[in-house]
């Protein structure tokens, strides 16, 4: 099947791309534009192109892993098109192809499944305190440094349910909770879509040669939570 | 500045608020960094406002970073969020109480998907089924947390024991607003006042005393970008977003930073930290950062709720001067202090305390 | 001070608040023909030094309007004058004095950092 | 002799009535201001040669004075009947009439500049939209803004109300481009210190002199053309504008300050032809104006036989259409009542 | 000796102004490169020195170009030169015979009437003194064409004269006064002292009647020695420098000196030859586009006065229509290229993108056909060479059918030779890898740099009209003459530029009627589309244009041929005429030949896009 027409299966993108006039109003307001080497408006005018060898670059590149999906690009669109959308049936075709180990900024998307995705599964949340360590995040300043440190005590401190049974903030999901989340997570794609950043991943480690692939690949893991070429933002 | 034109704006965008029976849901982030907003926020809505809020403990993220950091695929994250429903609906309850906003975009998102793809309402239907049995009608009243905190407004007001006013010249402090890019950018019917001029904050901020200010990048994002945040290399792009909004308002000489986000306080709280270690600048008077709060923090402040037993201690950039100017009582030695009144382990203030 | 493994980034906006119109000025004054260009692209569709390297001659009147100098003065060199695009345009630009003038305003006013 | 009622004192209304007139014709005008003549009166100079509006209104009320028909100001129309290949036509002030023949010339309505939200209309104290502006170009107005100086900057934004589905218009309104292009000339005559830029997409320049006054604008008048849909505008503390838009032929954002934001408001059909419409039980379309029986042959007649229809109720025209347009209706009508 | 003081402002003048021209001279000769002075030393004694004699007496004082172009004019000039050259070598002998001495002071020789008031009284002195007179009277009616001139440059067939500036003003004044004051003064004397000859004498009678005579000759005798003292101090700071230099030139020349790349002193001695006679005021076609201050007589002067600007150095076509007609023979176009030179040394671009290899490699050819970026443009051009190819069955490389470097003339133009040198060793690099033996070109423009500038021995570069003819020589081109009146418009740097005019001449007789205008060959119109001149504007260009279709169109021709893709453009953009390239006419006559019904050659010949 062609790129394009792969991508006309995500909703998504039907949602979001119905006829784009060029008219740049997204980029004025994007985000990513402003600090980034991006512009919402060619993603829009590539993917309408349907040309295929442009599809592919652009699956294979920095520029779709730019967007922070503010979707500011929704609310001004004269089209109603949604820049935003089109970007996340780009990233989930750019995954399911492998493609995205293709750029630097793709390939992060193994450490992101690594946290993000494990916590979703296995404790039924985004984001926990155990993972805001001071290391991985120093902008958290001395104040998270203490609430990481101490952090049983200050979420008691503020009646949050830490680890705890029952309701409240940051309450323990039930076991039963997580299984159905699991079950869901099987049925619906979800770790299909996990097995294949591994697994691309894992293919790209390899021809980069980092030697760590099949035990613990956290060189691997370091190197795509820290790099940056530079060469994200012209002068 | 006129205000012909807002007041349009805000008479063309109210939404319908549910006035009682919510069931609540919680969100990841806020949880980890403003625990005690939620807190506050069922307080107030139980204590002050005698209003009936289910939690269940079976409900679990809506998966919404995920999603939008683009791990997990949209058929995923429907049916987590049917299962939502699902819990709503077996408690018997019919309007939704949304904690965060990228939950509150999603479930919106969600819904309009399945009014536009009833098949794709279909789909989801079975899944959640066969995944767990469960079965699901669609709310019929989703709102964000901070709606329903506008909403009853005035009757917060009524119970205030502050107001958003300097004690001392009794002017209104200035406040600038901040609303989360999910909340209304991508449906600006969901939004009080629509995406351009959200009304939800101005609203509590005016009825509490507050003078809000317009400034050029109001409506710009804090920056969170979800992967852009998230993955160390990107975080460029997130403290460059926010020194963008700092830059602008700093002129307004702002009192305080409000927020209805699960991120934005907490990027907006330490991204100014982050600014004074790298360039040795802050925004705030006196040499000191703008205080940022939640909307919660704000309504608790108002009605004389201790400040640190909203969790304002767990704040980067002190809220202290905000404290000072509306006069609140509150006991310094306490901060960092637990339930017992005993100091938690030490605040490393390494130099630097915007 | 303390590293936390990202910078703040510049920005990419224009900012024409900050815009130097002095070279800008200078060309159009001796060129006013410059003025009229439609932004149509005929130019660089015909550009002889396109086929070559990418060389974009339509973006020349952008970049003196929009005061990216330094993108200007390494660009400019890329053109043959071959005269092409004065033919095809339109509106009968005489783009290659324009060529000439901009290389020669630049290095006017670089002593005096643009 | 036959009588035909127009409904709609505009340029159109009052050009129909004269050649109807002119044909032997009785008419009656019906027009619900205490004026005729309808948006002209809102304009002071015409494009693409900078005609006085006045001139043009003065010389199409002269007319309508030479002849011999009656007009009937601040005058609605309550209802109208078909009843044996007559018009009954009813006015709130109780009148009735029986017409012959309907022409319906209920014009257009500017677009409601503060449903654009992000550009601040009656928010922002320096933004103001081109009917505004055009009040504001009469000879010996005040053109200052904030601290009465006069603006520096200046920023003409294209589109405002057209060509955009946010604001239920897919349609393009034709005249604002070439409008922009003429008032930016007038400003910069009277400002000469002033930058002028236009932020446009396209620019629809399809009329005669249109495209040559674009490049006087360009080469004489050094006002600069921007392509890029302006985003937003945000006001900052000396009530100066910081707008955003896209340079889209650059691939990069950009901002500015400007001192005054006009914005170039487009064509609806609007209130009056909408009631036009309803009253008269003829068809309109998506975009609100009157349906036309085509697009070429017939662009005068309406869904219903005997009711005619004359200028911009129809589509987005510019003056000189409207008269063309409203002279064609007349004839359409005189050859039709013929064929009766 | 009796020696009076009016001599002075004479004899200071002169040893000023002999003085002056002697360090300003060697300064020029010295600057000369190696090369040019070697030139000097090996030709100095050969026959060159006589050639160039010769041409100082023909040119500089009989004014041959001039008198060619214009009989009066020429012989206002000549009268002034040859007159006054004749008056002083007269004056000399007449000296040298009564002082019986070679070694006489100039300034006897120059004021010999006043101080020797009786010469007439030999037979040799009567015969001399007479000579002298005639001599007068012929440089008076000189001056006398000169004042009229003034008034009415008309009647010497010039539209335009030069503008002039105070040091020309010092020195024409001064120059206008010398001869009549002569004869004013001569007559005084022979008024008194019953010198003089049949001009002097009588008129000297008839002012002493009016006047007494004694009283004035001092004055009168000061009044010429100032007018001839101040002509010579205002020599250095006028036009009347040329007198002068122009011998300087007129040897050097001779010795196969010409203006480089560079300035130097051939190019500074150029200069000061230049007289400002304004001939090539007449020939420039910019002043049909009323462009009245770039023309090279104003350029020359701008350099002279060092206040040149690129405005007026780069608003010109470089045609070379003012050189024939210049009658000192300055190279103008390279005086105006070596300027442009030095205007934009510092901006030569390097192209360092022509070795990133994007290019492909040249395949083994024996031809190579290079169209050119013009001809690009006029794709029928192409189309037709490519049939014309076939037809004749030749086997080529298509050298710039895809991507290829500009061939570098255009940058020469504008004087960016460092540049220009990058494309042409890119270019020349893939020309000899391919082995050709001949060079085909469809450009002029081309065609001038590949034959001049690229150093390929072994290759042979034709222009396509020269190469056409070639086949039809060797019977390879279908022959089919056409019942067409057409003019050959010459393209200028095909033309004036390279020589070439004959040879599309030849060509198209066999094609169709050629008709001959006035203006063509060496001064031939420019079409106005000349990549040289980089200030012109588009209607300015059109202004020329028109003039010279106005001029063909006179002839009533039903084509206009040409061999210059940018004059085919220029010309066509007119809409009046049809413009067809040399190639295209074959092309048409080939496919006459093959296909065409009656009706179709009808349309082919009176559509001008007949291709």
């Amino acid at each position: 099947m062609q790129l394009y027409e792969q991508l006309t299966q995500d909703i998504r993108f039907e949602e979001g791309l119905n006829s784009c006039m060029n008219c740049g109003i997204c980029t004025a307001i994007c985000p990513a534009a402003e600090f980034y080497d991006y512009d919402p408006r060619m993603i829009a005018g590539i993917v309408q192109s349907k040309d295929e060898s442009q599809i592919e670059e652009l699956l294979k590149s920095d520029a779709i892993w730019y967007c922070g999906e503010c979707m500011s690009c929704k609310t001004r669109c004269p089209r109603g098109n949604c820049t935003g959308l089109i970007i996340m049936a780009l990233r989930s075709l750019s995954q399911e192809l492998g493609f995205f180990t293709e750029s630097e900024k793709g390939r992060q998307q193994l450490v992101i499944k690594r946290v993000i995705g494990e916590n979703i599964v296995y404790r039924g949340y985004c984001i926990l305190p155990e993972n805001l360590i001071p290391e991985l995040h120093p902008e958290q300043g001395p104040v998270g440094e203490w609430i990481f440190e101490n952090r049983k005590e200050v979420y008691k401190r503020v009646d949050a349910n830490y680890c705890g049974e029952g309701t409240g903030a940051l309450r323990k999901i039930p076991k039963e909770s997580l299984d159905e989340i699991y079950q869901i997570f099987e049925i619906t794609g979800g770790f299909e879509r996990f097995d294949q950043i591994e697994h691309f991943s894992k293919l790209k480690a390899r021809s980069m040669g980092f030697s760590d692939v099949d035990e613990e690949f956290t060189d691997y893991i370091n190197h795509t939570y820290t790099t940056n070429n530079g060469k994200h933002n012209r002068p | 500045m006129q205000n012909e034109g807002k007041q349009k704006i805000w008479k063309d965008y109210q939404k319908e608020i549910a006035d009682d029976h919510y069931f609540y849901v919680r969100s990841c982030i806020r949880q980890n960094f403003f625990p005690g907003s939620e807190q506050t926020f069922l307080k107030i809505l139980r204590a002050e406002l005698n209003k009936d809020i289910f939690e269940n403990p079976h409900h679990t993220t809506c998966s919404g970073i995920g999603y939008h950091s683009d791990i997990v695929p949209f058929d995923t994250i429907q049916t987590i969020v049917a299962r939502q429903f699902a819990l709503m609906t077996e408690a018997g309850y019919r309007n939704l109480a949304v904690s965060c906003i990228t939950s509150f975009g999603i479930y919106n998102e969600i819904i309009e998907t399945w009014k536009e793809f009833p098949n794709e309402l279909e789909k989801i239907r079975n899944y959640l089924k066969k995944a767990t049995g469960r079965e699901f009608k669609i709310p019929q009243n989703v709102s964000h947390a901070s709606d329903i905190i506008y909403k009853f407004r005035e009757d917060i007001f009524a119970r205030k024991k502050y107001s958003l006013t300097n004690h001392e010249t009794g002017k209104p402090l200035k406040i600038v607003e901040h609303i989360g890019c999910h909340y209304a950018k991508m449906f600006p019917g969901k939004g009080v006042g629509g995406a351009e001029f959200p009304h939800v904050l101005v609203g509590m901020i005016e009825s509490w005393g507050g003078e809000v200010i317009d400034y050029p990048e109001r409506r710009h994002c804090c920056g969170f970008g979800f992967r852009q945040y998230l993955v160390m290399s990107n975080r460029g792009y997130s403290i460059s977003n926010s020194k963008k909004k700092f830059e602008s308002m700093e002129p307004y000489r702002p009192d305080a930073i409000a927020s209805n986000c699960p991120g934005c306080p907490m990027f907006l709280d330490r991204w100014q930290y982050v600014i004074e270690e790298m360039e040795g600048k802050t925004y705030g008077q006196n040499g000191r950062g703008i205080p940022v709060l939640t909307y919660e923090e704000m309504a608790g402040l108002v009605l004389g709720y201790d400040p640190w037993d909203m969790g304002m201690q767990m704040h980067q950039t002190d809220v202290e001067p905000l404290l000072d100017k509306m006069g609140i009582e509150y006991n310094p030695d306490l901060k960092y202090a637990g339930k017992d009144g005993k100091q938690i382990g030490q605040v490393k203030m390494a130099g630097c305390k915007c | 001070m303390k590293d936390f493994g990202y910078t703040v980034i510049k920005q990419r906006t224009i900012d024409y608040d900050q815009f130097d119109g002095r070279l800008l000025s200078d060309v159009l004054r001796m060129e006013p023909s410059f003025k009229t260009c439609l932004s149509c692209g005929g130019c660089t569709a015909t550009c002889s030094a396109n086929d070559l390297v990418s060389f974009n001659i339509r973006r020349i009147n952008l970049s003196l309007r929009r005061g990216e100098t330094y993108e200007l003065e390494s660009e400019i060199q890329k053109c043959m004058l071959c005269g092409k695009c004065m033919l095809v345009c339109p509106r009968g630009i005489n783009i290659r004095n324009v060529i000439m003038l901009i290389k020669k305003s630049i290095l006017k006013y670089k002593s005096v950092q643009l | 002799m036959k009588h035909i009622v127009i409904i709609g004192g505009g340029i159109a209304g009052m050009e129909s009535a004269c050649a109807l007139t002119d044909a032997g014709h009785w008419v009656t005008l019906i027009e619900k201001e205490a004026q005729l003549g309808g948006k002209l009166n809102q304009w002071s100079f015409l494009f693409p040669d900078f005609t006085p509006a006045e001139k043009i209104k003065d010389t199409l009320f002269d007319k309508c004075q030479e002849r011999d028909f009656s007009i009937l100001l601040k005058t609605e129309v309550k209802s109208v009947q078909t009843h044996q290949k007559k018009f009954n036509i009813e006015t709130f002030g109780g009148q009735k009439l029986e017409a012959d023949a309907v022409v319906v010339s209920s014009g257009y309505e500017l677009f409601d500049a503060r449903r654009k939200e992000e550009y601040g209309y009656k928010i922002y104290d320096h933004v103001i939209t081109s009917a505004d502006l055009e009040k504001l170009l009469r000879p010996g107005s005040d053109l200052s803004v904030a601290a009465g100086k006069n603006p520096k900057r200046i920023a003409f934004v294209h589109c405002v109300g057209s060509r955009d589905e946010k604001s239920g218009n897919h349609y393009c309104s034709k005249v604002c481009c070439i409008t922009g292009v003429k008032q930016a000339i007038e400003l910069k005559k009277r400002l000469p210190e002033a930058e002028i830029f236009c932020f446009y997409m396209d620019l629809r320049m399809y009329g005669k002199h249109f495209e040559e006054l674009y490049r006087e604008a360009q080469e004489k008048f050094d006002i600069q053309f921007i392509r890029g849909r302006l985003s937003e505008a945000a006001e900052k503390m000396d009530k100066s504008l910081l707008i955003k838009a896209e340079d889209t032929l650059s691939g990069r954002p950009l901002k500015m300050n400007v001192d005054l934001l006009v914005l170039l408001v487009g064509m609806e059909a609007g209130k009056g032809t909408a009631t036009a419409a309803a009253k008269c039980s003829i068809e309109y379309e998506d975009s609100g104006f009157l349906k036309t029986n085509d697009t070429f042959l017939f662009s005068n007649f309406s869904s219903q036989e005997g009711i005619f229809l004359a200028g911009s109720c129809t589509a987005p025209m510019s003056v000189n259409d409207t008269i063309l347009h409203a002279r064609s209706a007349a004839m359409e009508v005189n050859s039709w009542l013929r064929k009766q | 000796m009796e020696t009076t003081s009016f001599i002075w402002p004479f004899t200071i003048g002169l040893l000023f102004i002999t003085s002056f021209l002697v360090v300003i001279i060697s300064i020029w000769i010295t600057s000369l490169s190696r090369i040019d002075k070697s030139r000097i030393v090996h030709s100095i004694f050969t026959r060159k020195s006589l050639m160039a004699i010769g041409e100082v007496f023909m040119e500089s004082l009989l004014h041959r170009k001039i008198f060619r172009k214009n009989r009066m004019l020429g012989y206002m000039h000549m009268s002034l030169a040859f007159g006054w050259f004749l008056l002083i070598i007269v004056g000399h002998i007449e000296a040298w015979n009564y002082y019986h001495s070679f070694s006489v002071p100039a300034y006897k020789a120059i004021f010999f009437p006043y101080f020797v008031p009786a010469s007439a009284s030999t037979n040799s002195g009567k015969v001399l003194a007479a000579s002298m007179d005639i001599i007068l009277l012929f440089i008076l009616s000189g001056v006398l064409l000169a004042y009229y001139k003034r008034l009415n440059s008309k009647l010497f067939g010039m539209k335009k004269t030069t503008k002039l500036k105070a040091g020309d003003r010092i020195a024409l004044s001064s120059l206008w006064l010398i001869f009549p004051l002569r004869f004013l003064a001569e007559s005084v004397s022979a008024g008194i002292h019953h010198n003089g000859s049949f001009l002097s004498q009588p008129c000297g009678q008839i002012f002493a009647s009016l006047i007494p005579l004694q009283s004035i000759e001092a004055p009168v005798w000061w009044a010429y020695s100032c007018s001839l003292g101040l002509f010579f101090m205002a020599l250095p700071v006028s036009r009347y420098m040329h007198i002068p230099v122009e011998v300087v030139l007129i040897f050097l020349r001779n010795y196969g000196i010409r203006v480089k790349k560079r300035i130097g002193g051939f190019s500074r001695i150029q200069v000061y030859s230049c007289s400002r006679c304004g001939i090539c005021l007449d020939s420039c076609q910019m002043t049909h586009a009323a462009i009245k201050d770039t023309q090279s007589v104003y350029v020359l002067k701008h350099i002279r006065n060092r206040n040149l600007t690129d405005e007026k150095l780069f608003n010109c076509l470089l045609c070379g229509r003012c050189q024939p007609d210049c009658p000192v023979g300055l190279e103008l176009n390279n005086l105006r290229i070596t300027q442009r030179i030095e205007s934009t040394k510092e901006y030569n671009s390097s192209y360092e993108y022509l070795k990133n290899g994007k290019v492909a490699i040249s395949p083994q050819t024996e031809v190579i056909y290079f169209a050119g970026c013009m001809t690009h443009l006029t794709p029928s051009i192409i189309k037709s060479m490519k049939e014309i190819f076939k037809v004749a069955n030749v086997k080529y490389w298509f050298m710039d059918e895809d991507k290829t470097a500009c061939c570098g003339r255009p940058l020469m133009q504008v004087g960016q030779y460092g540049a220009a040198g990058k494309l042409i060793d890119h270019n020349l690099e893939r020309i000899l890898a391919s082995g050709a033996k001949k060079l085909v070109v469809s450009c002029p423009i081309c065609y001038k740099v590949f034959n001049e500038d690229y150093s390929m021995s072994g290759i042979r570069v034709q222009h396509h009209s020269e190469y056409l003819l070639e086949l039809m020589a060797e019977n390879r081109l279908p022959v089919n003459k056409m019942p067409l009146k057409v003019i050959y418009h010459d393209p200028c740097e095909l033309g004036r530029g390279s020589g070439i005019y004959h040879q599309p001449r030849l060509l198209l007789d066999e094609y169709v009627e050629l008709i001959s205008v006035k203006n063509e060959k060496e001064s031939a119109f420019c079409c106005g589309g000349s990549l040289a001149n980089i200030k012109i504007h588009m209607n300015e260009r059109n202004q020329i244009r028109d003039k010279a279709m106005d001029e063909y169109l006179s002839y009533q021709p039903e084509m206009l041929a040409t061999a210059c893709p940018l004059c085919k453009k220029t010309f066509a953009k007119s809409n009046n005429l049809p413009v067809h390239d040399i190639a295209e006419i074959v092309y048409m006559a080939i496919h006459k030949n093959k296909i065409m019904n009656p009706e179709e050659q009808k349309f082919m010949e009176k559509s001008k896009i007949g291709l």
